[in-house]
Parts: structure tokens; C-alpha cells; sequence
């Protein structure tokens, strides 16, 4: 039998807005592992919904070791023997993680839930994932990391030919990242055909046997380990953001803006998201300084941002501003005190889909009882002008607009309140190479103009290139504290995981 | 409160208590039971008579010596009369009758079908010739099928009248207000409202005075204290008053007697005729009640 | 760069137009509905296409409408108010009680004139609205549940006030009480002026007021709203406030047209007030709808049922006909909005951001 | 790697014991409040708490906890169901109508016996509910808009099938229907043994199918539940289907009963259930809920109106005091939970992970 076991031929999908696959040709190589590489945004999810049955292609023909066929639903993929991890956590925070593993291919007898099998079964798939977690316990109290292994065990317990991980190690630790590669070993030793998408480069030089590299829909390059190299990937992405113009330096005033202090903050295990515990937590922001937070997810970056945002309250410790010492009980105290926070989930904590361009971005922001739309559009389009929002009607719906814009409509609604600390939670999570570039600068520039900017990132790139002074977060305690010119992979990794296997890292 | 609990309980179930003919049906019941030494309760079914069906029990349950009743429905009723009968509580029926004999003690019945007959000969006669509309109450309830078929007996008589328009309005005065308007939208020529209750017979009025429209013949049904105002400014014609306050007396007399002797010394079947009110002799009644 | 803002460019234009087209075919629908109605009663009722009908036709609107436009904000901010009916109720009761029994405080009586009974009804009906606010705001009880409670509360408390009984001919006691709901301005009823007053500051307030979009994007994402520092409680509380200044409102209006004031009147206008908003085009999730299409969506409410009356239609075939439309009507209203889901992205078939 | 899985461990130790306590609380409310009125009744009515009693009073909870089953699945999968009350009218209509009137097929009228009755009534009501399965899971109406379409028309249907009179004694044209409402069995009433049956029917298929379980993962992410292959609109269907059932039944029961069907049978019997559900600690956001709990929730309810009518507590306190205890119980179960939220983290800040 051929070498090709599952072939997709002229992919082409559309979305309101944009084509997120244009013709796309796709093929994966039996029992290897075909890594799928782009930038975000170039359609990588978008294909592999599409070869796992959650979507269907406006055009094209999927063959299966040569035979066409049809993928109306998850199910009918599930038949063929493929299954998927898929970027954004689908669990069901109600159920537990037995019953999350086999939710909607639940073992039977006698038409009753097999509970005994099913949770003998799911405890050995986390077994194999090195992960040992009580199977009755309710996913709603995991950790995001957690989650992902519960999504993972899934797709193993199934048993599949075909298995798709999208981004399976975005909310890993490096420690579950390795037995998570020795996993896709064994799956590939007994037979498995694995799509593998990532960004972090060396996990994919590490695993790879075939890759093929994405760009704004359309397959820019194909090739085999042998003729891969990160030369070879990074030209064939062009991802790489041109950052030559941005002179990061070293805080300009040491004036202290933020000054945070011992701040703790409990973790609970209530609610739908579980969240992680901060401790210790004594930072200084300086004014026009920008401070990067670098860590892996669940290091608590999130928590410790919406927390300085009023969001969360802490238990102890104490946060000043220019001196005052400030309550921070409401969102509402923060943004008078001038700390307003740019969310980490633009759907989940950003946008108003509903609401149109201009809406979001003075969302908040009121000028005295009445809302003068004259008035506000003149502020909107100054403000879309200066951040180089890419919209040539203010009245669109905000969902209309690509992701690396959503964001810095994000940006203006916070610049709309003149704010003295802005914080971003992964500003460029999910924006395109281009508009990451202009973000960058447009950072810089408010950085140049005296604003003080706190920012996290999953990404090293990122934080070399934008941070002026860089803190390492990790298990909600902070690891370490770089200066610009110390910023280094080995230096971040280390710092950032619990515990360094650097031996990985080719 | 003790002495109170020992009392034997007679329980006493009207359809509402938002009504002011049942309301008063229901407390002249409890002030007669009272003074005569019993524990009263009321309660009221809303025509549900499935909830009237839990209630029995609950006074079943509670040991209620007798029951005084005025049902949810001539057919609906009689299985829950029947399980209290067989409870060897002692059941009697005000008001409304039911449709078998030999369940209930008594059945002392408020004749809605001669009131209706009456206070549509006095509509008719008021209103001489032309249009007229009828405002039903809840087509689902006994009584507003027996007092339409009353109506019509007569009316449908009488060639000069021509019904245009008939619709329920639900008991309700405020429906009867908007549905009354509407109809006067569609019919100007029109010279009367036959109207099933005195609620809707006044929400009727208060359409016409507010439409400015003179001369149209309102008349309701029951006897209340507000339309017995109605009557004497002309806004209604007349009424038909069901002796409720009579009728619950003898009710409870009647229960007493049994409860006393083992038996009523009355025939089951007690037919109270309706009387008709008009400004003529409005002043001869108060309360559901002749007092001159 | 160049590509992305071609891309946008080009589908931002045919976005925005396809936006409109949406919002428009939105709109018309519940127009569309209406206009139907209204031809078909013209036609089959001759007398219905009259000034004089129409002018009561829309008195009865009124009613539906104001608690309909009360209800709006409720909605839009992801909410539900099932208790307005009671509360109209209590209102009609509370005016009836001043304006007949008078305030007795301590041991002496006192009978105020009709602006205070309108005040105290007012007031009191605000306070089931804070109640309301607060259990859902405060207490964290699903809208349903709360105002669910409430409506049985406030129906209690109207039955108590009088033991039941009506309040009987208030205009004998207070004249003057009949201006609200009985008089008129320039040959129009008082409470139309009610609703088109209502309607217009409700209208500004939605589209023209901080508030109004804070009500919006709690509706559309109470998370980002909460996060960009909107202080969701406060709007949500001020929500259950103004449906229930409506209800009072309601309340009042009835009280006044009958003269009289009922402990049962009311029962069931919230499910006539929620289908109007829903008919209006508002999304019971939230976010998405206009006072404006809760006003027209009263109008087809109000013009079908007295239509029906006009045609004579039994009750029966009324209640029958009344589902029907609300179904048909939101279910027309679900297969558009997927029609322009498929069919927005053929158009965008041919831009130029695809392809550079 | 061994400290996130001790934190993990220890943390999910913890969670999931928490979350036990959480239910076992949870239940522990609705059956506490049951305790408490059962004591309270019994003490102030001493002929509550007697056999006889007791058995009327569980079969007065049997109409509105058959409803409650069968509405817990429609709510657990995230809807609502307000057409139950309606649905049950016609059912008994319908069964009415076919043993008074019999059926007319060309022009011959055939009388059938008892059985094809009741299968003629579920099945006629399985057809409104596989109406609201559809306007939900393939329509996209939201389903309060659905059933309350649905709630009108069905009430209308049964309205019109009688012209609004009731079907008289269905004793006398079939003595063996009686069996349905009025026989018993070991001394229990069948309605009980009906309810008991359904419950333990329910339950199973709640905590023991894979139907069950893909109801609660619909409630708790529908998104995720479709990503993970399950059918969701069928899903939907059945809840929807199976709600009706339980409708059928209760209007079946009833007709029994009464031996006479009236078409205004089930008014407002929707909210009895929906409370019951809502009682017995079900979320009405769905993903959230047990069988067992509305059986709770429908005891309370029937108790508190049973209690109450032998207090001799006045109709109007009736409702009042049944407003008053659904929101509370609601709004006590959100406390709780708060508390819970805040106690947890404390539990777990001296976990050794986080020290690590
Ligand atoms: N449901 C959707 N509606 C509209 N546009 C979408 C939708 N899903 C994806 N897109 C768009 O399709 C394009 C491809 O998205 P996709 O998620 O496949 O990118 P990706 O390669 O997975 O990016 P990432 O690396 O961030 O996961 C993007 O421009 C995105 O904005
Ligand atoms: N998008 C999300 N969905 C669900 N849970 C989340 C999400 N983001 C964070 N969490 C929860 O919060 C916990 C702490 O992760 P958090 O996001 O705060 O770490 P982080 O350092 O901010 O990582 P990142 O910013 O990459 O998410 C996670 O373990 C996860 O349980
Ligand atoms: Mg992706
Ligand atoms: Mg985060």
C-alpha cells in the first residue's frame, strides 16, 4: 500500500471576511508524524477541522488511502480513524475526566455505561501519558495543562489511525511536553499516522518526519526531515516579524509607576476555570518602561495580570501607583487609578461581537452622560490612525475584522481612558506576522511617550524583542528577573520550567 | 386555640375569592358555620377542577365534617363528590349543580338558566330593536355555557334583535374594557351588551363612557354591590342576582341539621330563583341579599 | 500588510452592506408581519382601517408596548422579567387603596390627592423591581427563577391589599385619576402619549447613552464587559428597575380606564410583553435588538388580537392563531439570519486579500 | 513534574471531595427544606402526618413531579419547556374525546377500547413535542419562545376540540380508566407508583446511559459536545419528546381522576415544574442537576400547597409563601456555593505544589 494514507486534494474555505484555505493540497505519510507549520491565522486549525469532520470544505475531495470520502461530523471521522486534539480546550467542565474521555463514544453493556471498563481504560490512557490523575475527578477543578492531557488521553483511548494534535503542547509544561513526545513514539512504532502542529520550532525538528509549511491559506513548502532546517522552516513561514526598527533600551526614567508588593493570591478550584496561585509577587514598573512576564501556560501570568486589573482579589499584599497606595476590590478602581488590562481571550474577554468597531473601542469610556457620536468618531478614527487599525468603516461589526486588528481595537478602548499602566495578557496571541510587527512598534511608541507597559508572552521572540527588563514567572512565584540584553532561550526555559530537561531542545 | 381546634371543621370551597359574588358566597357560608359552633375554612379552585379534586382531599384529609362546595364543573366535580360521600363526609353544593343526583346532600342551586332568562327579557325589552354583542364569560366554565344558552332562548326570539358580535372575555373586566371597544369600532349602529357577569358588564359600561357612545343597554349578571352602583347611575340596566347569601345560609343550615339528625329534611334539589334588578328595585337589595 | 487591509477593504465594504441589508431585513420583518395584518383586517374588516379604531387600537398597544419596552433593556442585557404583570397588578392596587382607604398613619387617616397615590404606587413598584435587581445581581439567582418569585409575591401582596375585592369607581373618589388613562391630547389617548414618550426616551437611552450601551455589552459579553471596567450589577439593577416603572405604569393606565382597580389584573402580560420584544427582533440571549422593534412588536401583538375580535374569531382559534405567529415569526426570523450566513462568504468569493 | 502532579493530586483530592460535599449539601437543601415543612405541618396540623394523609398528599405531588422528571432533562441539556401545562390539557381532551365521541374514519365511528385511547393521547402529544425538538435543535428558536408558542397552540387545540365543554363522566363509557388516577396497588395509588416508576426510569437513564450523560455534556458545553461527536439536535429531540410523555401522562391521570376531561386542565402547571427542577438544585443553565433532586423539589412544592390548605392559610399567603421559598431556596443555594468558591482556596493555598 502507498506510502499516503490520507490525501486532501484543493481544500478551499471560506469565512465571512476572509478564505481561510485556498486550495490547499495535504498529504500525510503512514505511521510518521507530519508536522504542520504557519504562522497564526495561515489555516492550519481551519484544515484540520476539516479533515476531522467539524467542518466541511466549500471545494475539494478528501481521499483515504485513495478512496474518496465524505466527512459530515465528528462521527463520521471518528469511523475512519481519525481523531483530534483541537487548539481551544473542548472540555466539559461538568463531567469528569472519565466521562469526559468517552463523551459521545461511551462504552456499553447491556445499553448502560460500562463506568468500571471506562475508567480502568482512562486511567491507562493517562498512564501512558505519564499523567496519573484520579479519572472521578470533575475537569471544571483542572488546570488548563491538565485539560489538555484529559483531551489527549481521549483521542488515545480511542485507539485511532489518523490522530491530529493542534497545538497539543501550547498549555504543557516542558515536563508533560516530553512524555507527551514519548507517547507520540510509541503511537508512531505501533502504527499511527500523526498530524503534529505547533510553534515551537525545536519541539518540531525534535519529532518530525515530514513538513509542511503553511502561508495565509496556501501550502508554501513541502519536504522531509532529511532537507528540513529552521533556516528552511523560518524562510518558508516568513513569520518572522520585521523588527529591525524597534531600539529597545533600557528604562529611560526610574521613576517607579507600579510598585507591587508581596501580593498573594489564592487559588481556587471553584467556577469553571481552576486558577493559579500567585505568591510573593513584589514587581516596579517604570514609567515609559515596557517589562515583559514571561512563563508557560499556568504559570499564573493571566492571574497575576487581572489581579493588578481588579479582577481578582488578592489576599495580601499591598500595589501602589505613582506613591498612593490603592484599593483593589473592582475593576472600576483600577481603571480610575489608570491600570487598564488588554485580556489575554479576545472572544471570551474583549470583544462585544455585537458591538460595531467603533462601539468597542469607546465602549467604556464616557464623556459626561450623553454619547456624542460625532464626537466619538472623530476620537476612534485619531486613535484607529495612530494604532494603524486596517478598518475603512468604524461602523463594521468588530467581528469583521482579523485578529491582529481585533487586538489593537483592543488597544484603543484602553488608550481611550489615557492610562498610565497599560497591561497586556499575550498581545499577539493569535495575530498574523505582519500586524505582531506593528503591535511591536506600536508598543514601543507608547512606551517612547511615557506609558508604562506591562505585557506576558508564551513566546521567547517576543519577549526579546519587546521587553526592556523581563521577569520569569513560574508556578505563580517569580523565577527570575532579566535585563534586556541577558534575554536568551536556555536563560528563559530554564528559568521558566519547574524542572529543566534541556537535552530536548535540538 | 385548642377549644378552636376541637370545633368540628366545615369545609367550605368557592370557585374564587377575587369575585366579590363568591367572595361573599364563601365568608356568608363561614359566618353562619361560625355561629353555629363549627371551625370554618375556605378555599378556592379557580375553576381548576383538578385543584378543587385537591382540595377535597385536604379537607378529607383534615377531617372535615362537612364540605360546602360551589364546583368547578357539572361533570368535572362529580368524582371528587363522590370520593368525599364515600369518606362519609357530607357534601353540599351551592350555586352550581352537578350532573347526577344521590352524591351530594344537597344541591342548592342558584337557577342561572331562569336568571339568564330573566335579565335577558329585561335586555331585550331595554333595548327594543337593533345590534347587540355578547361578552361571554370563560367559555370552559358550566356557567358561562348555561347562562349564554339562557340568553339565546330568549333573544334569538326576538327578531328585532341581531347579535353581531359575541366574545369571551374571560370573566375579566379589564378584557371585557378593550374587547368592548373594539367591538363598538365595528359596529356603530350597535344598541346593546348582554354580558355574562357583572365584572365584564361593568368593564362594558366603562368602554361605553369612554367611547362617549349614549344609549347602549349594558346588563350583567350575579348582583354585585358595584353593579347595583351601576345600576342606580344608569350605566347598567339591570342584573340578575343570584341569592348567594341566602343560598350559603341555607347551606350551612342545612349541613348543621345533618350533621345533627342524619339528615336534611330537604329534597337534594333546591332551586333558587334569580331576581332581577333594575334601578326599580335596586335599593331593595345589598350584598347579594334581599333586605326589603 | 498591503494584502490584509485589501482583504479588509473589500470585505469590510461588503460586510457593512451586508450588515445593513441584515438589519434592515431584521427590521422589516416584524414590519413585514405587521403590514400584513394590517392589510388582511382592512380588507376583511371594513370598518377596522378607521381613525377612530386605530386610535383605540393603539390604546390597547399601549399597554403590551409599555411593558414591552420596559422589558427591552431586561433582555438586551441578557435577563428576563416574569414578575411585570404582577407588578402591574400591585401597581393598580396600590392607587386604588390611597385613593379610596386613604394613608392611615398612626391611628389617623389621611386621604392625599392622585399625584401622591401615583407617587407611592410608583415608588412600591419599584421596590419589587430592586428586589428583582438584587436577587439577580446581588444573590446571583438566575433572572427566571427570581422574578418567577416575585410574580407570585407581588400577586400575593395585590389579593392581600384588598383581601381580594376590588377597589370599586375611583373616579367617584379622585376625578381627576381618570386623566391617565382615559383623557386625551390633541384627540389622542393619554397612554398612547405614555407609550410614544416611553418609546422615545427608551430609544435615546438604548442608542444615544452610556447606559444604554452598557446594557448592550453585558448582553453581548458580560465577561469583557465586566473586565473593561462596566459595573455590570449597577446596570443590571437599573434594568429591573425601569421594566417595573413600566409595570407601575401599566398598572396605573388599567386602574384608571376601568375606574377601578382588581387584584388579578395583569395575570399573563409578561408572555405578551416577552413575545413582543422577541417578535421585535431581540435575542432572549441578549445583546442583539431595539426598543424599536419591541414597539412594532407590540403593535402586532395588539393589532392581531383586536383584528381577531374585529373578525368575530372565537377565543379558541385567537390563542391557537396567537402561537402560530410568535413560532412562525422567530422561526422565519432563525432561517434569514442562517440564509445570510451562507450567503455573505459567496460574495466575498472573489476578493482580492484571497488571493494576494 | 512530580510537584505539578502533587499539586495536581492534592488539589483534585481536595476538588473532588469538595465536590462531593457541594452535592451532598446541595441535596441536603432541598431535603432540608422538605424536613422542615413536614415537621412544621406536622406540628401545627395534627391529622397531616397520618397515613391516609400522607398518601393523598404523594399523589398530589405525583402530577407536578411527573412533569418535574420530565422536565429535568429539558433543563439539564440547557432549554426550557413551557408547554408542559398545555400539553397536558390536551392529552386529556384527547382521551376524552376519543372515549365520548369515539373515532370517525369514513364516515363509520368505531369506540376503542381504553388502550388505544391512551395511545392515541401520548401520541398525539409526542407530536407537540417533537414540534418543540424541532423549532429548537433544527429551527434555532430559542426554546422559551418555542413552548410558549407551543403552550398556545396546544392549549388552543384542546379548547377547540371540545368547543371549550368537557368530556362527561368518562366512567360510564369506560369503567377500566379509572385504573390510570383512582386504583391502587399494595395500597398505593397508581399515580405513585407511575411517578416512582418514572423517576427510577429517569434517574437510570440520567446517571447510568450514554443519553444521559451526552444531556448533561450538551448543558455543560454544547460546543464541546458536538466537537466530541454527539448528535446534539437529536439529543435535544428526545429531552424535548420525553418532556411531552410526561405531559401526556399527567393529563391522563388527571382526566382519570376527575372522570371528566375539561380543556383549562394543566394551566400554569409549567411553573410548578420548572420550580420543582429549580429546587432540587438543577441549574437552569443546564449541565447542572439531578432526577432525584426535582423528585425533591416537586415534594416541596406539593407539600408546602398541601400544608398550607390544612393550616387553613389563606389562598392569597398561599402564594406569597410559595414565591417567598422558591426564591429562597434558589437564592440559599447561591450563597452556598459562594461560600464554597471562597473556602476551597484556602484548602488548597497550603498545598505542597504550590510550595514547591
Ligand atoms: N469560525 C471562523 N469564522 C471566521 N473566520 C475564521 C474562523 N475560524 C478561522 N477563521 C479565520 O481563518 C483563518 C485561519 O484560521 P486558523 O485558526 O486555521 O489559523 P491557524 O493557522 O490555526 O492559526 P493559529 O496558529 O493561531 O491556530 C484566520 O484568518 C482566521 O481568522
Ligand atoms: N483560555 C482558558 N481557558 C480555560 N482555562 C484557562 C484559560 N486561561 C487560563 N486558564 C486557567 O488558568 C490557569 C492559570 O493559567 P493562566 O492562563 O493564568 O497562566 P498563564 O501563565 O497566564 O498562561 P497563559 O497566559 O498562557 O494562559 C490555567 O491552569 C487554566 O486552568
Ligand atoms: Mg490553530
Ligand atoms: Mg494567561
Amino acid at each position: 500500500m502507498s506510502d499516503v494514507i490520507l490525501q486532501a486534494n484543493g481544500i478551499l474555505k471560506r469565512y465571512p471576511g476572509n478564505i481561510a484555505l485556498d486550495h490547499v493540497d495535504f498529504k500525510l505519510h503512514r505511521n510518521a508524524v507530519n508536522v504542520l507549520i504557519g504562522e497564526n491565522g495561515a489555516g492550519k486549525s481551519t484544515l484540520m477541522r476539516i479533515l476531522s469532520g467539524v467542518e466541511s470544505c466549500d471545494e475539494g475531495a478528501i481521499l483515504l488511502d485513495g478512496k474518496p470520502i465524505t466527512l459530515r461530523s465528528p462521527r463520521d471521522a471518528a469511523a475512519h480513524g481519525i481523531s483530534i486534539v483541537h487548539q481551544e480546550l473542548s472540555v466539559m467542565p461538568n463531567l469528569d475526566i472519565s466521562e469526559n474521555i468517552f463523551a459521545g463514544r461511551e462504552l456499553t453493556r447491556a445499553a448502560m455505561v460500562d463506568r468500571k471498563t471506562e475508567d480502568t481504560q482512562s486511567a491507562d490512557a493517562l498512564h501512558r501519558l505519564h499523567k496519573p490523575m484520579p479519572v472521578n475527578a470533575q475537569t471544571a477543578h483542572l488546570s488548563l495543562g491538565c485539560r489538555q492531557i484529559v483531551e489527549l488521553a481521549r483521542t488515545i483511548a480511542h485507539g485511532s489511525k489518523i490522530l491530529i494534535l493542534d497545538e497539543p503542547t501550547s498549555a504543557l509544561s516542558m515536563a508533560e511536553a516530553e512524555s507527551l513526545f514519548e507517547v507520540i513514539g510509541d503511537l508512531k512504532r505501533s502504527g499511527v499516522t500523526i498530524v503534529y502542529i505547533s510553534h515551537r520550532l525545536h519541539e518540531l525538528l525534535h519529532l518530525g518526519d515530514y513538513f509542511t509549511v503553511l502561508r495565509s491559506g496556501r501550502v508554501v513548502g513541502e519536504a522531509a526531515r532529511s532537507e528540513v532546517t529552521r533556516q528552511w522552516i523560518v524562510e518558508r513561514m516568513s513569520g518572522r516579524a520585521d523588527t529591525t526598527d524597534l531600539q529597545v533600551r533600557p528604562a529611560a526614567s526610574t521613576q517607579a509607576v507600579l510598585s507591587v508588593h508581596h501580593l498573594e493570591l489564592g487559588s481556587s478550584a471553584a467556577g469553571e476555570e481552576s486558577q493559579a496561585a500567585l505568591h510573593e509577587i513584589s514587581l516596579t514598573l517604570h514609567k515609559g518602561e515596557v517589562l515583559g512576564i514571561y512563563g508557560l501556560l499556568g504559570a499564573g501570568r493571566t492571574e497575576l495580570l487581572e489581579t493588578l486589573a481588579g479582577n481578582r482579589t488578592p489576599l495580601d499584599g499591598s500595589v501602589q501607583i505613582e506613591g498612593r497606595t490603592l484599593e483593589l476590590n473592582s475593576v472600576g478602581s483600577a481603571v480610575k487609578a489608570g491600570i487598564i488590562l488588554v485580556p489575554e481571550d479576545r472572544q471570551r474577554d474583549g470583544l462585544i461581537p455585537e458591538l460595531s468597531i467603533r462601539e468597542n473601542v469607546a465602549l467604556a469610556a464616557s464623556h459626561g452622560p450623553l454619547l456624542s457620536r460625532a464626537h466619538e468618531t472623530e476620537l476612534v478614527r485619531k486613535l484607529a490612525k495612530d494604532l494603524n487599525i486596517a478598518a475603512n468603516d468604524l461602523e463594521l461589526p468588530v467581528t469583521s475584522l482579523s485578529g491582529g486588528n481585533q487586538q489593537k481595537v483592543l488597544i484603543a478602548r484602553c488608550l481611550m481612558r489615557n492610562p498610565r499602566v497599560l497591561l497586556l495578557d499575550e498581545p499577539t496571541r493569535g495575530v498574523d506576522a505582519g500586524a505582531k510587527a506593528e503591535i511591536y512598534r506600536i508598543l514601543r511608541k507608547l512606551a517612547a511617550d511615557g506609558l508604562s507597559i506591562l505585557f506576558t508572552s508564551s513566546e521567547i521572540e517576543e519577549t526579546r524583542t519587546l521587553a526592556d527588563r523581563a521577569l520569569v514567572l513560574c508556578q505563580g512565584r517569580i523565577a527570575a528577573q532579566f535585563q534586556h540584553h541577558q534575554l536568551t532561550d536556555e536563560a528563559l526555559f530554564a528559568a521558566a520550567s519547574p524542572n529543566v530537561t534541556t537535552g530536548s531542545l535540538a | 386555640h385548642r377549644e378552636e381546634l376541637s370545633k368540628p371543621l366545615i369545609a367550605i370551597i368557592v370557585p374564587s375569592q377575587d369575585n366579590p359574588y363568591f367572595k361573599a358566597e364563601g365568608d356568608a357560608a363561614a359566618a353562619r358555620a361560625q355561629q353555629l359552633g363549627y371551625r370554618t375554612r375556605i378555599d378556592a379552585h379557580n375553576d381548576d377542577a383538578y385543584r378543587q379534586d385537591n382540595l377535597i382531599d385536604a379537607a378529607i384529609a383534615s377531617g372535615a365534617e362537612a364540605i360546602v362546595l360551589d364546583n368547578a364543573g357539572s361533570e368535572s366535580s362529580i368524582s371528587a363528590v363522590r370520593r368525599a360521600k364515600a369518606e362519609g363526609i357530607a357534601v353540599f353544593l351551592i350555586d352550581r349543580e352537578i350532573q347526577v343526583t344521590g352524591v351530594a346532600n344537597a344541591q342548592i342551586i342558584a337557577d342561572n338558566h331562569q336568571g339568564a332568562r330573566i335579565v335577558a327579557e329585561e335586555f331585550a325589552r331595554a333595548t327594543k330593536e337593533g345590534e347587540y354583542a355578547e361578552l361571554l364569560g370563560r367559555e370552559s366554565d358550566t356557567n358561562a355555557q348555561i347562562r349564554t344558552k339562557g340568553f339565546h332562548e330568549i333573544l334569538d326570539t326576538a327578531p328585532q334583535l341581531k347579535l353581531v358580535a359575541a366574545q369571551s372575555a374571560n370573566w375579566s373586566q379589564a378584557e371585557a374594557f378593550q374587547k368592548t371597544e373594539t367591538i363598538l369600532q365595528g359596529h356603530a349602529k350597535l344598541a346593546g351588551i348582554i354580558a355574562g357577569n357583572d365584572t365584564m358588564a361593568l368593564g362594558a359600561a366603562a368602554a361605553i363612557k369612554s367611547s362617549g357612545r349614549k344609549g347602549i343597554v349594558v346588563t350583567g349578571f350575579d348582583g354585585s354591590p358595584d353593579a347595583a352602583t351601576a345600576i342606580r347611575s344608569g350605566e347598567l340596566r339591570a342584573t340578575s342576582l343570584q341569592p348567594a347569601v341566602v343560598i350559603s345560609r341555607l347551606a350551612v343550615d342545612e349541613a348543621d341539621h345533618f350533621l345533627k339528625t342524619g339528615s336534611t329534611g330537604k329534597p337534594e334539589k333546591q332551586i333558587i330563583p334569580c331576581d332581577l334588578v333594575t334601578r326599580a328595585n335596586v335599593d331593595n337589595y345589598r350584598d347579594f341579599e334581599k333586605i326589603r | 500588510m498591503t494584502s490584509i487591509s485589501a482583504t479588509l477593504s473589500s470585505s469590510d465594504r461588503l460586510a457593512s452592506s451586508g450588515a445593513r441589508i441584515a438589519l434592515i431585513l431584521l427590521r422589516a420583518r416584524a414590519v413585514l408581519v405587521l403590514v400584513l395584518l394590517l392589510i388582511l383586517f382592512s380588507a376583511l374588516a371594513p370598518s377596522f382601517l378607521t381613525a377612530a379604531n386605530l386610535s383605540i387600537l393603539t390604546k390597547h398597544v399601549a399597554i403590551s408596548a409599555i411593558l414591552a419596552i420596559g422589558m427591552t433593556f431586561v433582555i438586551l442585557s441578557g435577563g428576563i422579567d416574569l414578575s411585570v404583570g404582577s407588578v402591574a397588578g400591585l401597581g393598580g392596587m396600590v392607587a386604588g387603596y390611597i385613593l379610596t382607604q386613604g394613608l392611615t398613619l398612626g391611628g389617623t387617616t389621611y386621604h392625599p390627592g392622585v399625584f401622591v397615590a401615583i407617587f407611592a404606587t410608583i415608588a412600591l413598584c419599584l421596590v419589587v423591581g430592586a428586589l428583582n435587581g438584587w436577587l439577580v445581581s446581588r444573590a446571583g439567582v438566575a433572572p427566571f427563577i427570581a422574578t418567577l418569585g416575585t410574580l407570585y409575591i407581588a400577586r400575593g401582596a395585590a389579593l392581600l391589599m384588598s383581601n381580594g375585592k376590588t377597589f370599586p369607581n375611583l373616579a367617584a373618589h379622585a376625578p381627576s385619576f381618570a386623566f391617565i388613562g382615559q383623557s386625551f391630547l390633541l384627540r389622542v389617548p393619554i397612554p398612547v402619549w405614555l407609550m410614544f414618550a416611553l418609546f422615545a426616551v427608551a430609544a435615546f437611552i438604548a442608542a444615544k447613552t452610556p447606559f444604554g450601551r452598557h446594557v448592550y455589552a453585558i448582553g453581548g459579553n458580560e465577561r469583557a464587559a465586566r473586565l473593561a471596567g462596566i459595573v455590570v450589577p449597577r446596570v443590571k439593577m437599573y434594568t429591573f428597575l425601569f421594566s417595573a416603572f413600566c409595570a407601575g405604569l401599566v398598572g396605573l393606565i388599567i386602574a384608571s380606564q376601568l375606574e377601578a382597580a382588581h387584584p388579578a389584573t395583569g395575570e399573563s402580560f409578561e408572555l405578551n410583553a416577552i413575545a413582543a420584544v422577541v417578535l421585535g427582533g431581540t435575542s432572549l440571549m441578549g445583546g442583539r435588538g431595539s426598543v424599536t422593534g419591541s414597539l412594532i412588536g407590540a403593535f402586532v401583538i395588539g393589532v392581531l388580537a383586536d383584528g381577531l375580535v374585529m373578525l368575530g374569531v372565537s377565543e379558541f382559534w385567537q390563542i391557537v392563531i396567537k402561537g402560530v405567529v410568535i413560532v412562525l415569526a422567530v422561526a422565519i426570523d432563525q432561517l434569514q439570519s442562517r440564509l445570510q450566513a451562507k450567503f455573505l462568504p459567496l460574495l466575498l468569493r472573489s476578493t482580492p486579500g484571497a488571493g494576494a
